[in-house]
């Protein structure tokens, strides 16, 4: 039902955002991350545009630029500054050595694609490459927020569930009702920026905001 | 109707923004504030339990909405109550600034109204809207002392619960997704519109979107393995904000799960298939919880432990399925609701008293605080299920469900659980009440006032455990009626 | 009823004659003379017109005791039928019989604990031991019985099994007579369980209880001792083999009876007297071995007589 | 007026007693009086209901309300009136024992509360009895637990109360878990939670499902009841509570599970299976005879009095096993007799159980101690105690005609019966069980014997005992009235068991009053088999015991009688050269070390020669095996799994990311 110039666009934009997601995966540098969060940002957004203009649906226009504004631009400076200020260490350290990571990755990929098998043979989404890429995302984003130590990269690591999240809704059903699209991301806005509070008042308590410190609550 | 009921939290909390700086007035608007919420809640749910269901489209309120209403209202007016005397109490002790006692109450009543958003909405996306809002309103409730653990607790809440949430937007999308075919890209995520078609919907969505949710909210819930963050933000929010966490929170993320439940009892796949995983991380939680209450050293842990037990409970009575096991379920909520909030008044009681959270630092309270260890211990013994008082009920339905449904290993594991618990969780109970109290301890109650809320939630268990109102229990049988199962 | 009376009368008078007679046929397998027959009677005349010395520490209880145990034992003498099988019977059965015995024991030991010395606690002490291990053993011979005969009532089992022919009689009731027959031993203080000729200090058990007794008190406990090992010979004589014993009331059967029930008597005290003879007193933490071996011999008569 | 009625005013009286008496605590006296008056006239009022409903049958009293669980209502029937009558003989006696007993505690401890728990509980057994449904008996049975449980931790300073109720609480909600579960079973194949749906219901259940039912009640009444091995909380909780409420708990509340026994295998399950009463029998063998060895080595007088109760319990389900098993091959008449049996001795035991509680109680009240070892003399002190103690002594160690007797001789004459029985496996096994009966019987009364022996006669063993006065008259009272019960019980006991007959003839199906009782004689089965009459035994032993005094003192004249020292062999006798309770019960530990596993130690020093000793002690312990063998390795496994669990919580959130992280996964995969 798409024409296939779009179909070709929609396919390498969801590979660059796979490729954005081993890409994080990889990046040993806070400043990086921020960086490839926001390209993968964009081509969600480019993605969406490009869906709606196939669909016809405006508010999936609206949904790509707020995207792209918030998540390309807004959310990357902000932690950006957040980095600055809070004057983190510029290594990710990591849990799992970076080859490790990206191989765990792959087979997140794999099962991705697994596990949305069975839903391809629906046809609602656009391309089964899409559901499996967004749904690796989501897991490839929790995977780099067990894997990795720092405060801000598991808000990073958040945003891209968060994305992937968003990829699926756009993939699947061309995004959500507007109502609930504009709440998700006031959420999504509102939590980064609670977030970032907390990391500061962490980083203020703790003199750091390496997350492994954060253990004084077991049992 | 339903409109001002969800404006009138926010107002409240605007009140209490403005008036910062003066606390006297700023008790006066919550305890006022609360006291209409409350009036407010019990006509709307009285209509709906007399009248039927309210739909105004965006906005839904029927029998498990009003139900769930009931309960925040309920600990909501008398967790305010509770807060009154409470802070009060820290304010004199110069742990909070008066400007922060006044964003106490106004982020107190924004989680009120995120709650009651997520009950009275329609639109299974505002639902999600609003379990993401009071993760992200009651974080600041939970680090609110500015210490190291507090701070930890709420970040681990925070990204916990974040995660979790975002697994149930996912869900929510392929939920959302496996109506697109029936009802078209006009499709408004509407329970009722979903309900309507459920059983066109597409099962393969249905199934993955279900687990998402049930993982996504079942965080929330604080169902195992995904608790982990609800020990920390219940034993470091403040009292009263952990008995709404606890009582009333969990519910509400409970109610989420359960409304796609429904769905999913309704559509092609059937219930066995939510029901299964219900069991399954009910009595996952259940025994997780036992074990973390046998070897628990703090007793607000503690309680936090028992609430995962409870949910792990609500969530076997929900998978049994059958009247008994969704109706003793249903009624587990409330009365888990009372009786948890009891407890962690008691426990704020005894933590403004000894200043410590550690079991083995509070011992003798029969003699430093008669009422709070008679009315503790009554608690204590009514949420491991004591008759008479109510949570015995509820326990007895969710076992009669499991049995005769046929679950036998189920209901022995789950009556073993519970008597395990029983066991530790009393015993640690009586280790603080009675003995000899630490050197220097002086007799007197320091929170009298917080008193009559306790009182109130003790006659409250007391009476539904002996009977329950025909109102109620009509009303709670027509949502038995909505899971399909047989009345 | 009269004749009840005065079977429980003679019981009473005949008791001496036949610990008396135990005594002399001992003295005659150890190569002695012996005191004579009646020396018990006369043990018993001289205590009753002797003053008693009562313990200060003792109380009431101390007391009353002889005459309870002497209450006990005539109550038990009336229900037990000796030449004849009518007795009042009616009142109570051999259980009863046997818990009246229990009662006098139970007194005797109380009366042994009250005068503070270390002697009668001892004998109590052993005395209950060893009741409690014998108390099955009775029981169960008693079961056998009463399966045998289809009633527990003492004078009706005697007239049952008397009325039968001795080849119609199951094995079992020999072997309930041999469980019961140590029973007896363990119960009367005879040896090897307990030696009534000893008063040393370690190993009496039976005497140690009744040491602070003295005057008409001791009279009577002695005098009931002797009456309750002779009414448990008498039981074993009419229970277990009581043919010949008069089951209708006609002078010629009641001769019979007094003369079957007296040689069997004789001859029951006869082996009492050859085992004293010829076997040692077994230490306290032995008897067990022994008490055991006779519960085993009751259980065996009860399935015996199931099986069989 | 009728029972209805009477009910309320029951209701009444306690409800309105309990939060008075509450509420008076500043005032003890007043508090004491207004608390046991009213659960006296409550009994008494109970007392007149259970004769009502005897004489004119059943009532029923109905809830204003439903519940989700079927109606509530208070049914009375035959067996509940027993119940009932029991329960409020033994309340109205240990009431007024409470009016003098609470002395103690001015002061000291709230006795208003107790006051007002003590009517709570009397209120709950009575309601326990007359349930007319599963949930709402669950209700009153946890009432009564909880009700007891605050009872038993009253002395909440004295050392190991407070653990000791704890473990009575976790074990009693163990035992109420499988109850429970008993119940809902039932429920599934009923369909209705009213004990009226029970009658029959078994019958369509699988022999597994009815198995299971009976097994599960048997551990869950068991439990309460005190069989081994769950009696271990008796030992514990009764010497932890204060004596006028380990007398009720041990006389009363521990029936409240035989009866429901009854009732549920009776009346709700029907006896078919012939293995369960052997069960039962088993359970009951093992349960008397160890529960009579560990009171008759026990020093401490109520932990003895405990074990007892374990002993007791054990006889009286004897009888009931032989009544399931002869019911279940159809003897019913055997089977009445047995459970008439049963109801007997609980009768017995109640009354001079509660009895003994309360003697010990007075000797607590009195010398302060209940450690056996520290006691003696106390006759000469307390004679009306020791008197009243010593009539107790006599029923339970059953010497005619006193009620234990009567009780104990019904049982042997129906396991006598058991000739009758088809199966020569099961015919066998009866005769062991009288062995163990008898042998149970004989070690009782060795036990009492001591408990009596030691405790009040000879010479004081401390200056506690030294010291003790007589015990108010309250007190006194308290157990007069219970050993006057105790001889009438069984004296008159030919018109007692014809009521027992009509209270268990609905349950078996056949009246056997006819021939049970023929004038003074109790005639157990039809025909010749035996006859027994406890009222002409009485007599018989009075008018001997006369003749042989008055004879006694004709012949040989009067005679001097002289008090002097008793025979010291030449050393002064001091309290330390008396027989020691330790000692007394040492035989017996040493035969049957089997079983207690003990553990001696002797320790000597020495300076000058190996023959000169400066010092010397000898400790003799028992190894408590149910302890050691069975609760504490559950307890430590448990612990042990719960320490391995607990590791999850590392405080790491990246672990706790990991595991949604996993549990999504698995579920994905294995879901897909």
């Amino acid at each position: 039902m798409l024409n296939s110039l779009s179909l070709d666009a929609i396919n390498t934009l969801a590979a660059i955002i796979l490729l954005t997601d081993f890409m994080l995966v990889a990046s040993s540098r806070m400043r990086s991350l921020t960086r490839i969060f926001a390209i993968q940002s964009l081509a969600l957004g480019a993605l969406a545009a490009v869906v709606a203009f196939e669909t016809g649906a405006e508010h999936i226009y609206i949904v790509a630029v707020l995207s792209i504004v918030l998540k390309a631009v807004i959310i990357p400076r902000f932690i950006d500054y957040a980095t600055t200020k809070i004057q983190v260490k510029r290594e990710v350290e990591p849990l799992v050595k970076i080859p490790g990571s990206l191989l765990i990755c792959a087979a997140i990929t794999l099962l991705a694609y697994f596990v949305t098998e069975p839903l391809m043979q629906q046809g609602t989404a656009i391309t089964s490459n899409c559901l499996a890429i967004s749904f690796a995302s989501v897991l490839i984003g929790m995977f780099l927020m067990v894997s990795r130590r720092k405060a801000i990269t598991e808000i990073i690591g958040l945003l891209v569930v968060e994305n992937g999240v968003f990829f699926a809704a756009i993939s699947t059903t061309y995004s959500m009702p507007m109502i609930v699209e504009l709440g998700v991301f006031f959420d999504v806005l509102v939590g980064v920026i609670i977030m970032g509070l907390f990391a500061f008042r962490i980083n203020r308590t703790f003199d750091s905001i390496d997350t492994s410190i954060l253990r004084g609550l077991k049992d | 109707m339903i409109i001002t009921l969800i404006l009138l939290p926010v107002a409240v909390a605007l009140v209490c923004l403005l008036l910062n700086r003066y606390t006297k007035l700023v008790e006066t608007a919550s305890v006022v504030g609360a006291g209409l919420l409350l009036l407010l809640g019990s006509i709307l749910v009285l209509h709906v339990f007399e009248e039927g269901i309210i739909d105004e489209g965006m906005w839904y309120l029927d029998q498990l909405g009003a139900f769930m209403l009931l309960i925040i209202v309920l600990i909501g007016f008398l967790a305010i109550l509770y807060s009154v005397p409470y802070m009060r109490h820290e304010h004199e002790n110069g742990e909070v600034s008066s400007n922060m006692l006044g964003l106490y109450y106004t982020f107190l009543f924004l989680f009120i109204f995120t709650m009651v958003l997520v009950v009275v909405s329609n639109n299974l996306g505002i639902v999600w809207i609003a379990v993401e809002g009071t993760t992200l309103v009651s974080a600041f409730l939970v680090g609110f002392y500015n210490k190291g653990t507090s701070l930890e607790a709420a970040w681990k809440y925070l990204i916990i619960c974040s995660i979790g949430i975002s697994l149930a937007l996912l869900g929510t999308i392929f939920v959302y997704a496996s109506s697109i075919d029936v009802l078209g890209e006009n499709s408004d995520l509407h329970w009722t519109s979903l309900m309507a078609v459920a059983g066109q919907l597409d099962p393969a969505f249905l199934k993955i979107g279900f687990v998402l949710v049930l993982i996504g909210y079942g965080t929330k819930v604080g169902l195992a393995p995904m608790h982990t963050w609800l020990p920390d933000a219940h034993s470091q929010a403040p009292s009263p904000v952990s008995a709404l966490l606890s009582g009333v929170l969990l519910n509400c993320a409970m109610y989420a799960v359960l409304r796609y439940h429904i769905l999913m009892t309704h559509s092609s796949i059937g219930g066995a298939f939510s029901s299964g995983l219900l069991l399954l991380f009910g009595l996952l939680s259940l025994g997780i919880a036992a074990a973390f209450i046998i070897t628990q050293k703090d007793y607000k842990r503690l309680l936090a432990y028992s609430s995962i037990e409870h949910m792990g409970i609500i969530a076997i009575g929900f998978g049994f399925g059958g009247f008994w096991g969704i109706f003793g379920a249903l009624l587990h909520m409330f009365n888990h609701s009372m009786t948890k909030a009891l407890l962690f008044f008691g426990a704020g009681n005894v933590l403004q008293k000894y200043k410590t959270k550690s079991i083995d630092g509070v011992r003798g309270l029969s003699r430093t605080m008669p009422y709070t260890s008679v009315l503790l211990l009554m608690g204590a013994l009514a949420i491991t299920g004591s008759p008479p008082f109510s949570v015995f009920t509820s326990e007895i339905m969710v076992l009669t469900g499991g049995i005769d449904q046929g679950n036998i290993l189920p209901s022995l594991l789950y009556a073993g659980m519970i008597v395990i618990i029983f066991a530790a969780f009393m015993g640690h109970v009586v280790r603080m009440i009675f003995g000899d109290p630490p050197e220097g301890m002086e007799k007197g109650e320091v929170n009298k006032a917080g008193l009559i809320p306790m009182v109130a939630l003790v006659v409250i268990i007391l009476v539904m455990g002996i009977f329950i109102p025909d109102g109620l229990s009509d009303a709670l049988r027509d949502i038995v009626a909505l899971f399909g199962g047989q009345v | 009823m009269l004749l009840a009376m005065i079977q429980t009368l003679l019981l009473l008078a005949l008791a001496p004659l036949f610990t008396g007679l135990i005594r002399k046929f001992k003295a005659f397998f150890q190569g002695r003379q012996g005191p004579s027959v009646l020396q018990p009677y006369r043990d018993l005349t001289k205590l009753f017109h002797k003053d008693s010395v009562i313990s200060k520490d003792a109380s009431w209880l101390f007391t009353a005791t002889p005459y309870i145990c002497m209450t006990a034992v005539i109550t038990a003498a009336l229900m037990i039928p000796f030449f004849t099988t009518s007795s009042i019977n009616f009142i109570g059965d051999i259980i009863v019989v046997v818990y009246l015995f229990g009662m006098m024991r139970f007194f005797m030991a109380l009366a042994g604990l009250d005068a503070g010395s270390a002697f009668g606690g001892m004998g109590s002490s052993r005395e209950m031991t060893i009741s409690a291990m014998v108390e099955p053993t009775i029981l169960l011979s008693i079961f056998t019985m009463a399966l045998i005969s289809g009633t527990t009532r003492l004078g009706e089992i005697s007239f049952n099994l008397a009325t039968t022919g001795l080849d119609l009689v199951p094995p079992a009731l020999f072997l309930a007579l041999a469980a019961f027959f140590i029973s007896t031993l363990a119960e009367n203080a005879r040896v090897p369980v307990d030696n009534p000729a000893t008063h040393l200090e370690l190993t009496m058990i039976h005497e140690a209880m009744i040491l602070e007794h003295s005057g008409k008190q001791l009279a009577l406990m002695e005098w009931s001792s002797m009456t309750k090992l002779l009414l448990y010979l008498v039981i074993m004589a009419n229970t277990f083999l009581p043919w010949g014993i008069a089951t209708e009331v006609t002078p010629m059967a009641l001769i019979i009876g007094i003369f079957a029930v007296i040689l069997k008597i004789t001859l029951f005290s006869l082996a009492i007297a050859i085992i004293e003879s010829s076997m040692a007193k077994m230490r306290l933490f032995r008897l067990p071995n022994l008490l055991t071996v006779s519960f085993s011999l009751s259980l065996l008569a009860v399935m015996s007589f199931y099986i069989l | 007026m009728d029972s209805n009625n009477l009910f309320y005013i029951l209701l009444a009286l306690a409800f309105f007693g309990a939060p008075l008496a509450a509420m008076l605590n500043n005032k003890p006296k007043i508090s004491a009086a207004v608390a046991f008056g009213a659960s006296a006239m409550a009994s008494l009022v109970g007392l007149i209901i259970g004769a009502d409903v005897l004489l004119n049958g059943p009532m029923r009293l109905d809830f204003p309300f439903s519940s989700p669980f079927g109606t509530f209502a208070f049914a009375v029937d035959g067996l509940s009136a027993l119940f009932i009558i029991i329960i409020s003989l033994v309340t109205f006696a240990v009431s007024i024992y409470s009016l003098g007993y609470v002395r103690h505690y001015y002061g000291k401890y709230p006795v208003g509360l107790m006051g007002s728990l003590f009517n709570i509980f009397y209120v709950s057994m009575i309601m326990v009895v007359s349930s007319s449904n599963a949930i709402m008996f669950l209700i009153m049975w946890e009432t009564m637990s909880l009700s007891s449980y605050f009872l038993v931790i009253f002395e909440s300073r004295e050392k190991g109360t407070v653990g000791s109720g704890l473990f009575y609480l976790i074990m009693t909600h163990i035992g109420t878990a499988a109850i429970t579960i008993g119940f809902i079973l039932m429920y599934s194949e009923s369909g209705s939670f009213e004990f009226s749906s029970f009658h029959g219901a078994a019958l369509g259940m699988s022999d597994l499902l009815r198995s299971s039912v009976f097994a599960l009640w048997l551990v869950g009444f068991g439990t309460k009841a005190g069989i081994i091995p769950f009696h271990t909380w008796l030992p514990m909780a009764h010497p932890a509570a204060p004596s006028n409420i380990s007398s009720l708990m041990s006389a009363v509340m521990v029936k409240m599970a035989i009866y429901m026994l009854i009732r549920c295998y009776f009346g709700f399950l029907g006896v078919q299976d012939a293995w369960w009463g052997v069960v039962v029998l088993a359970v009951a063998c093992i349960s008397a005879l160890l529960g009579v060895m560990y009171a008759l080595i026990e020093s401490d007088i109520k932990r003895m009095l405990a074990f007892s109760t374990v002993e007791n319990i054990g006889i009286i389900l004897m009888a009931l096993g032989v009544a399931m098993i002869f019911q279940s091959y159809g003897l019913k008449e055997l089977a009445a007799l047995a459970l008439i049996a049963a109801l007997m001795h609980v009768l017995s035991h109640a009354l001079f159980k509660s009895l003994l509680f309360m003697g010990a109680g007075s000797v607590l009240y009195a010398a302060h101690t209940r450690n056996m070892e520290k006691l003696g003399g106390l006759a000469k002190r307390m004679p009306y105690t020791s008197l009243m103690f010593f009539i107790g002594v006599l029923s339970i160690a059953a010497i005619p005609p006193l009620t234990g007797f009567v009780s104990e001789w019904l049982i042997f004459q129906s396991m006598l019966q058991s000739f009758n029985i088809p199966d020569a496996i099961v015919k066998i096994l009866i005769p062991v069980a009288l062995g163990t009966l008898a042998i149970t019987g004989a070690l009782a009364a060795a036990a009492f014997l001591k408990a009596y022996g030691i405790t009040f006669l000879a010479r004081p063993r401390s200056e506690g005992a030294e010291r003790a006065e007589e015990v108010p008259g309250t007190m006194l009272v308290g157990m007069g009235i219970l050993s006057a019960l105790c001889i009438l019980a069984g004296v008159l006991s030919f018109m007692i068991l014809p009521v027992m007959d009509e209270v268990t003839s609905p349950l078996i199906g056949v009246s056997i009053g006819e021939h049970l009782i023929s004038g003074f004689l109790i005639v157990p089965t039809v025909g010749e088999f035996s006859q027994m009459s406890p009222l002409l035994i009485g007599v018989l032993l009075a008018s001997v015991f006369v003749g042989v005094l008055a004879l006694t003192h004709l012949y040989g004249g009067r005679r001097k009688v002289v008090r002097a020292g008793t025979w010291d062999c030449g050393t002064p006798l001091t309290s330390r050269t008396e027989y020691s309770g330790r000692g007394f019960s040492n035989p017996i530990n040493r035969m049957f070390s089997w079983v207690y596993h003990p553990l001696r130690v002797f320790r000597s020093t020495s300076h000058i020669s190996p023959y000169v000793k400066s010092d010397m002690r000898y400790t003799s312990t028992i190894e408590p095996v149910f302890e050691r063998y069975f609760y504490e390795p559950t307890e430590a496994g448990v612990r042990w799994l719960a320490r391995k669990v607990s590791v999850i919580q590392t405080g790491s959130i990246q672990t706790y990311l990991g595991y949604i992280f996993v549990v999504l996964i698995l579920l994905l995969i294995v879901l897909r």
